[in-house]
């Protein structure tokens, strides 16, 4: 399952959706909004997605996962649109049968998906707003 | 030949529209593109980075545009 | 939260308990009942603990992942008695700013818990049975 | 003086109770133990380890044991 949603993630339907009988273990990441960046309060953000290119990248990434461990199930959902902090933004679950592939496989995921997935991000602060990563010279946001 | 171009997050804001229309000579690769583009639009030179996406895909520099190609302004990514 | 339970884990209670508003990442790790084991058909697992202790020693963990690592949140439950394949036999959850601490602590949590916890597991396969890792001459099992 | 040791997983199976009494001279150490309980439980030495715990934590084999500890019987773990 590869879903670009406007609605809250339903992680225990993600999770549920990676599981398998014949794995021991299941990781889990899931991106929430932090209430600060840059020392500044963030009020809200704004996601964007190409939505049809993100699933092809995101199947990418998972078919690249795939190969390199074994994994027996997998799920990845992002949300777009208007999100307050502690809102979940991403939710990525995969399982295995043992479980340092898990972890190795998940993170693999969420670093690419971060490095190529075609979404993007605004921050609205208070008395301001930013493109996060968009333009030079204002300071990197990582979560 | 004209190209309709899908704008994404601050390509969107800069250009002022979801769709730009760029008007290119036959055979244009991507890098003739994007300087057509930039001349258009100068603050697009200005962001981080700026990938073009041909038919859901990001395409090389070396690629040769065609009317019926699906194009879309990749500006740095955020996701997650 | 440290819990030794004998009911279902409730993912989304552990995940919203170590959840926090100034984390941009929430790691989980869920392990879950095989249903193999050495190329066995496994029927059920019997899950025992040490209950008092197994708390005492998990807060060690979580103490020196705090301590190693820049956590906003974390949970752990891990379940006891009879789990059917599939079933949930522990799930952990750690929260913090960025991504790679919350993989990296929640992995040396499950690392260590499975090191150091005094709990118990026996699988029950069909024509047999056997407490895992107890004796020596008996394949290992891992998840 | 007499010890009531717990006894989990597959030591409690080979002990055949949750509890059992183990009649120690005062001063024993955790290694003193554990040789009286091998005696007493042959079949727990071959296991691939056998820990003892003291009110809760693992204890080393010089710890001295008094009555009011509370002492436990940890085979090989097997958690998660």
């Amino acid at each position: 399952m590869i879903k670009i949603t406007p609605k809250p993630i339903d992680i225990q339907k993600v999770i549920d959706t990676a599981s398998s009988l014949g794995a021991g273990a299941v990781n889990v990441f899931i991106g929430t909004v932090r209430n600060t960046a840059h020392g500044k309060k963030v009020l809200w953000l704004e996601y964007e997605a190409y939505e049809a290119m993100a699933v092809a990248e995101i199947r990418k990434i998972i078919d690249e996962a795939s190969h390199r461990w074994p994994l027996l199930g997998w799920a990845v959902s992002h949300r777009i649109g208007t999100l307050k902090p502690g809102e979940v933004s991403v939710a990525i679950a995969v399982s295995s049968p043992h479980r340092r592939d898990s972890f190795e496989a998940c993170q693999f995921i969420i670093d690419t998906l971060k490095e190529k997935a075609p979404i993007w991000k605004k921050e609205i602060f208070e008395g301001g707003e930013e493109w996060v990563s968009a333009q030079p010279n204002v300071a990197k946001v990582y979560n | 030949m004209k190209c309709t171009v899908q704008a994404f997050g601050i390509t969107r804001e800069i250009a002022g529209s979801k769709e730009v229309v760029v008007e290119l000579p036959e055979g244009s690769t991507v890098s003739d593109f994007k300087t057509v583009l930039f001349s258009q639009f100068p603050r697009l030179s200005t962001l981080t980075s700026l990938f073009i996406a041909v038919n859901q895909a990001y395409a090389e520099d070396s690629q040769v545009l065609k009317t019926e190609d699906e194009i879309a302004l990749i500006p740095p990514v955020a996701g997650g």
